[in-house]
């Protein structure tokens, strides 16, 4: 993207003003938004779309073996207990949205306040909140999760805040480096000389700078939080008796002669749980380029 | 040089008083101290421009900053207006720096990439809460005029949208809507071009005039800071090296930093006999300044006194002061200008 | 500072399995909470004796800490208590690490030549497939990647072994080990080829690479002598970073391809309650981690002079 | 005789000979007109200075003419005779071999534009193992002589030492080492002093100045300054919008200006020898946009002296009284026109539009 940008500034910017081109987000991002919605559509109205029943089963008289490839009845098959591996996918929709959302929003929320504090005001509650995230960094991620759901229960709630909790020091160090970044900036001295309080300082200067840049990692972090519920799915260390992702896909590959006969029963979740990671990664990283342009062309 | 003293501090209607400024800050963890000012010490009259000058690590900008207590110096006295600054506290100093206001180098930096540009100007009226919204609006309005820029355009654009020119001219309105008494100007010129510099000089003389202001300018442009200068303080490592009306100081420069500064201003003049520029060398390192004078290992003419005596300011007549050991011998034949 | 940190680290960790966690229940089961049976209030006298569980917190903390350093790290509570902790970790982390160390190196010696490719062909073809490529991979968890690999390599094809058997010889385990290493490795590559390729392409539009072209230098000499190095750094750091995300990476590999190691045996305990197996392992990564971190700060050093210190 | 007519035809012809040069970017906004038909010739030993405001498309000529253009949305048209042998639009493996040897290139920023991670010796050894097969002992004993050329003090210790180790001027130095390391003939200076302190600046150009003399080197001295090309050039080419405006020998330059954009620069410089507060000369307004340049002459919008003619048609490069000095105006300093301007301004009968527009 840019190393066909003459290397002069004088080339490139003689005239930075009104004909600036207008940069788009592409066909691409879109696209993975559309999924990303249909996603939701479904998790939120799933008892009422006419699928299947996902926990009954569906055996047939004189059939032997429970779990059946794809079919016209069963898009995706079923699964050793003859249940409808569609409607299961679907279902699971359900924990994974709302554990990457609330994750997320909890990371953001209080990493975004604890960085933000900590760059604009260094010294000691810089040092503190800096420890803080050193600590938490300092285990990896899917172990401190582990450890955690050990020890709390395993609803839905819980595991979000425990994948909530793991997103505040990457996040926190992030707005963080961001917010010292933009307070060496002559701007914010400017505020502070015109009489401007910290606090508004820190809202009406620092914020759009910090947050914008950051609206882009909300994406890119609510894939992080997905995977990661996935992957304590998988270990069977997620939301107790529910649907999920990660949950299917354990159930089917538990052994090499599942995966070896009946593919899809782990095949079609690992599917859809890659094209959601996928939309939210490429919509998180092209809203970061939209943005990271704009700011070159000042 | 690079000496101290007080003796010019002048008395009378005086905007701006520092005395004995030190301003120092720790290099990492490593213990050593960057001496970026070493008690240095000047005064500015009402509706007077005092330039600063000097290369690169002189300290002219941090003294700038000091003013605005950004950050708090070491040690030393700021008043504005009698009123000392360095023992306020944050509420008072809010309100006192008000009465100052300071424009950066760098015009795009000074302004918050992601405002719109009329409200960064109005910010300073709403901080303060002052008149109504209307006021503030005609106000806004007047001063954008005031500095060559559309208030409509003002209204619907962000900074990357205008030039550096003309960024610099926002940063001067918003420097003007709160009324201040005194400016501190950082470099305002350095990052323009030549033609745009005139503009922005220009017009910082009409509006000094048209808002009775007075102004501290610091730039490492001898030429600039003549031309917009009464009065020229030329500093050398956190020193002051000679104190002078502006166009006394050209035409009879008594330090031999300010000579070697003059000599190698680049003259747009072929017939120019070039000075020898071999021989200046470089500035030395804040950290370890040298002792004595901090300019004597450049100095032609410095001996063991320069190595070991810190030179004071001392008055060479018609307000112009030096401090330096052996100042230059002085033609007597000024020219009349 | 390092010390520090690992002092807060086993602080909490051991805070938090004795705080949000019943010990004894751990260890007894029922027995635990049946209180009015004399039987079960003598097993709690002893294994309250036994683990130092009468003991305040602080002081169970201090014992079990000097313990550790020491290299004991105590008994499982299942299993009763044999083999223990440290004899058990023994013999696991070895498989891991070499996971590990299989796992990073594949990343790495994926990564550089990948990127130096993409870089040099930045927007063109080839770049922009690696790209797609990269999205792909990191997209894809770890154990989606495990499953995927292990049904087309192993099942279908059978080029690799389905899993890991702990009595074959060296090499044969070592051959075990390659698709599951490439299972960590490959995400990791893709998460290293993308900052090394943006930095590469950040650096090649410095002057000093303008600089080494006027002065007549080849294109893969600029690439290789003069635009490497200097985009190394943040290369350097995520390397060391995602060491901790590849550890977590194993846990679920070592699930799929049934190896031994610390990660699974970590989820094991966590199922079967068993507190000092997982404090033994939490502490260990995070020892492990925070020291590879230590140890990237001395390669700092090393690749750039302009750090002193 | 085809010894002695090959030399004589070598010292007659100019090292450097450019004819209608343009270079046009791609960009998502249009063409860029970076630089718009430019001719200039350089004759062997001299000095040519290349003056303009930023975006004036002074750094992407010098650039064009030594190759250096990224080339996936450059394009290039024109003429470059590099000793009479035609080197525009050559693939780079073919440039590599003038790079550096025939030709090389010092840039503004010495920080920037030294590698920070290897040692100044290397990077000065570097175009000597590359160009001249040096060994690695003979090339640093060159490297410690160029330094000691440069006037470096303590050049063997600096041999070992990384950038951020010297100071501005010492940078500035090494990097003039680096390009004079294989005895180029022809030096582009990019702005080398922009980035430096006045003092150090007078110490880096009379620096340029001795190795031109010594070494018999042309040079192309690109600045933004006119004090900087006044006592260092030979010769001056003003920039203005990708255009050549007015081209002269130094000294014919500053004595007749041809060009009201040349000294309405000239005019906005503040002058040590006037008394301060004196009122600076301003262009109104900004350079024009290189993408929809304007129809007539590029400076009209912007020009106290324009006229009709000047917003309508494009001034061609026209030859002054000196046979050396060209310039592209209609009404030139001293025209007629130009004059009765110029009366008008100073009685104030016409408005001086001032200030941004």
């Amino acid at each position: 993207m840019s190393t066909q940008t003459p290397t002069t500034t004088e080339a490139a910017a003689p005239e930075p003003g009104e004909a600036a081109t207008k940069k788009t987000l592409g066909i691409g991002f879109w696209v993975c938004i559309g999924w990303l919605l249909v996603m939701v559509f479904v998790a939120v109205f799933a008892t009422r779309l006419p699928i299947p029943d996902p926990k009954f089963n569906f055996i047939e008289p004189g059939q032997a073996g429970p779990s059946k490839g794809p079919s016209t009845a069963h898009w995706f098959g079923t699964d050793k207990d003859a249940r409808d591996v569609f409607a299961r996918t679907m279902y699971g929709a359900r924990v994974s949205l709302t554990v990457g959302f609330i994750a997320i929003v909890f990371g953001m929320f209080v990493g975004g306040t604890l960085g933000i504090l900590a760059g604009f005001f260094r010294g000691w509650i810089d040092r503190i909140f800096s420890f803080m995230f050193l600590v938490l960094l300092s285990f990896p991620s899917l172990v401190l999760a582990i450890m955690l759901t050990a020890l709390l229960d395993r609803k839905l709630f819980t595991i979000s805040m425990i994948l909530g909790v793991l997103a505040v020091a990457p996040v926190g160090r992030l707005a963080r480096a961001t917010t010292m970044q933009y307070a060496e900036r002559e701007f914010v001295i400017a505020a502070r000389s015109l009489g401007a309080k910290n606090k508004r300082i820190i809202v009406r200067e620092l914020l759009p700078n910090v947050a914008i840049p950051m609206s882009a990692l909300a994406l890119l972090g609510m894939a992080v939080a997905i995977v990661a519920e996935g992957g304590l799915a998988f270990l069977g260390l997620s939301v107790e008796r529910s649907i999920t992702w990660g949950g299917m896909i354990q159930l089917g590959s538990d052994s090499s002669k599942t995966l070896q006969n009946q593919p899809w029963i782990a095949f079609f979740p690992i599917g859809v749980l890659f094209l959601t990671v996928f939309a939210l990664n490429f919509a998180g990283d092209r809203v970061r380029t939209y943005f990271d342009v704009k700011e070159t062309s000042l | 040089m690079a000496g101290s003293g007080t003796a010019h501090l002048r008395d009378g209607d005086i905007v701006m008083r520092v005395e004995n400024l030190v301003m120092e800050f720790p290099v990492g963890r490593t213990g050593l101290k960057v001496h970026a000012v070493s008690g240095i010490s000047f005064d500015v009259v009402r509706g007077e421009t005092l330039g600063l000058v000097g290369e690169s690590g002189c300290g002219k900008s941090t003294t700038g900053k000091a003013m605005m207590q950004i950050p708090r110096p070491t040690s030393g006295s700021i008043k504005l207006d009698g009123l000392e600054l360095t023992t306020l506290g944050n509420e008072e100093l809010r309100s006192a720096r008000t009465k100052m206001q300071m424009i950066f180098q760098d015009p795009i930096s000074s302004l918050n990439p992601r405002r719109i540009v009329r409200d960064s100007v109005r910010e300073p009226l709403d901080v303060w809460g002052r008149g109504s919204k209307a006021e503030r609006e005609a106000l806004v309005d007047r001063v954008l005029e005031s500095v060559g820029i559309d208030p409509q355009r003002a209204a619907e654009s962000r900074p990357h949208q205008f030039s550096g020119g003309q960024c610099q001219r926002i940063s001067i309105a918003r420097a003007l809507v709160l009324d201040p008494t005194l400016i501190i100007c950082d470099e305002p010129v350095s990052a323009l071009d030549v033609s745009v510099q005139a503009q922005v000089i220009n017009l910082l003389e009409d509006l000094k005039k048209q808002y009775g202001l007075t102004l501290i300018f610091i730039a490492h442009d001898l030429a600039v800071v003549k031309n917009i200068s009464d009065r020229v303080a030329v500093m050398y490592l956190g020193k002051m090296c000679e104190i002078s009306p502006s166009d006394d100081l050209y035409a009879r420069p008594a330090h031999p930093y300010t000579r070697v500064l003059i000599d190698s201003i680049p003259v747009p003049d072929p017939s120019a006999v070039l000075a020898d520029a071999t021989t200046i060398g470089e500035p030395g390192s804040p950290v370890t300044p040298p002792s004595g004078c901090r300019f004597h290992p450049r100095c032609q003419f410095a001996d063991d006194i320069c190595k070991s005596a810190e030179p004071i300011l001392q008055d060479i007549g018609n307000g112009h002061f030096v401090a330096c050991h052996h100042p230059l011998e002085v033609p007597v034949s000024i020219q009349s200008r | 500072m390092a010390i520090t940190l690992l002092f807060a680290v086993s602080a909490l960790t051991f805070g938090a399995m004795n705080v949000l966690g019943d010990p004894l229940f751990n260890i007894l089961g029922p027995i635990a909470r049946d209180t009015s049976n004399p039987k079960s209030v003598k097993l709690i006298e002893k294994a309250k004796n036994d683990y130092n569980l009468d003991k305040p917190l602080p002081i169970r903390y201090g014992l079990w800490i000097s313990g550790f350093v020491r290299g004991d790290m105590g008994v499982q509570f299942s299993t009763d208590g044999q083999p223990p902790v440290t004899e058990l970790l023994k013999e696991r982390i070895p498989r891991t690490v070499t996971l590990l160390i299989l796992g990073q190196l594949i990343a790495v010696l994926v990564s550089i030549p990948w990127a130096l490719l993409s870089a040099s062909r930045a927007d063109k073809f080839v770049d922009r497939l690696s790209t797609a490529t990269t999205f792909m991979l990191v997209a894809l968890p770890g154990f989606a990647l495990a499953i995927i690999l292990k049904y087309l390599f192993a099942i279908r094809l059978g080029w690799f072994p389905l899993t890991y058997r702990a009595l074959d010889p060296l090499q044969t385990r070592l051959f075990q080990m390659l698709l599951p290493g490439f299972v960590i490795g490959l995400p990791a590559a893709a998460i290293y080829q993308r900052l090394l390729r943006t930095d590469l392409i950040t650096t090649l539009q410095e002057d000093f690479i303008l600089m080494a072209r006027s002065k007549g230098v080849s294109k893969p000499r600029i690439l290789f002598k003069h635009a490497l190095r200097p985009s190394m750094f943040s290369f350097i750091t995520v390397v060391g970073l995602t060491t901790g995300a590849l550890i977590g990476g194993s846990i679920v590999v070592e699930t799929v391809f049934r190896i031994p190691g610390i990660g699974s045996t970590l989820v094991e305990a966590v199922l079967r309650h068993d507190f000092p197996v997982v404090l033994a392992i939490v502490m260990i990564v995070a020892t492990a981690f925070v020291l590879i971190n230590l140890l990237i700060d001395v390669v700092y050093t090393i690749i750039d002079p302009r750090v002193h210190r | 005789m085809s010894e002695l007519q090959t030399e004589m035809r070598q010292e007659h012809q100019p090292l450097l000979e450019v004819t209608d040069l343009r270079t046009h970017f791609r960009t998502e906004r249009g063409l860029v007109r970076a630089v718009d038909g430019v001719s200039l010739t350089l004759e062997r030993g001299k000095c040519l200075g290349i003056v303009g405001e930023s975006g004036s498309g002074k750094t992407v000529l010098s650039r064009s003419l030594m190759g250096l253009l990224p080339s996936s949305n450059t394009v290039t048209s024109g003429s470059v005779k590099f000793e009479g042998k035609e080197i525009l639009g050559l693939p780079s493996k073919q440039m590599r071999r003038l790079w550096g040897r025939e030709m090389s290139m010092v840039f503004q920023n010495p920080m920037t534009s030294l590698n920070p991670l290897m040692k100044i010796g290397q990077q000065i050894a570097e175009p000597l193992n590359l160009h001249l097969d040096m060994s690695r002992a003979d090339a640093r004993a060159t490297a410690e002589r160029l330094l000691r050329d440069v006037r470096i003090p303590e050049a063997t210790r600096r041999l070992d030492q990384y950038p951020h180790e010297l100071s501005g001027g010492m940078r500035q130095r090494a990097m003039i080492a680096i390009a004079l390391a294989c005895g180029p003939t022809l030096l582009f200076a990019d702005e080398p002093t922009t980035a430096l302190d006045v003092t150090v600046q007078a110490q880096i150009l009379q620096l340029i100045g001795e190795q031109r003399r010594d070494r018999n080197m042309s040079v192309v001295l690109v600045t933004h300054d006119l004090g900087v090309v006044a006592g260092h050039t030979d010769e001056i080419a003003v920039m203005y919008g990708g255009k050549l405006v007015e081209k002269a020998p130094t000294s014919v330059l500053f004595a007749h200006m041809k060009m009201p954009y040349t000294m309405s620069l000239m005019r906005s410089i503040p002058k040590l020898e006037d008394p301060s507060h004196t009122r600076l000369a301003t262009i109104p307004g900004r350079p024009p946009d290189l993408v929809h340049p304007p129809k007539g002459c590029r400076f009209a919008p912007r020009c106290a002296y324009a006229r009709d003619k000047c917003i309508t048609e494009e001034p061609p490069l026209r030859q002054a009284e000196d046979p050396n000095h060209s310039y592209a105006c209609w009404y030139p300093v001293g025209s007629p026109e130009f004059n009765q301007r110029e009366a008008e301004l100073n009685s104030g009968a016409v408005p001086v539009t001032l200030e941004a527009r």
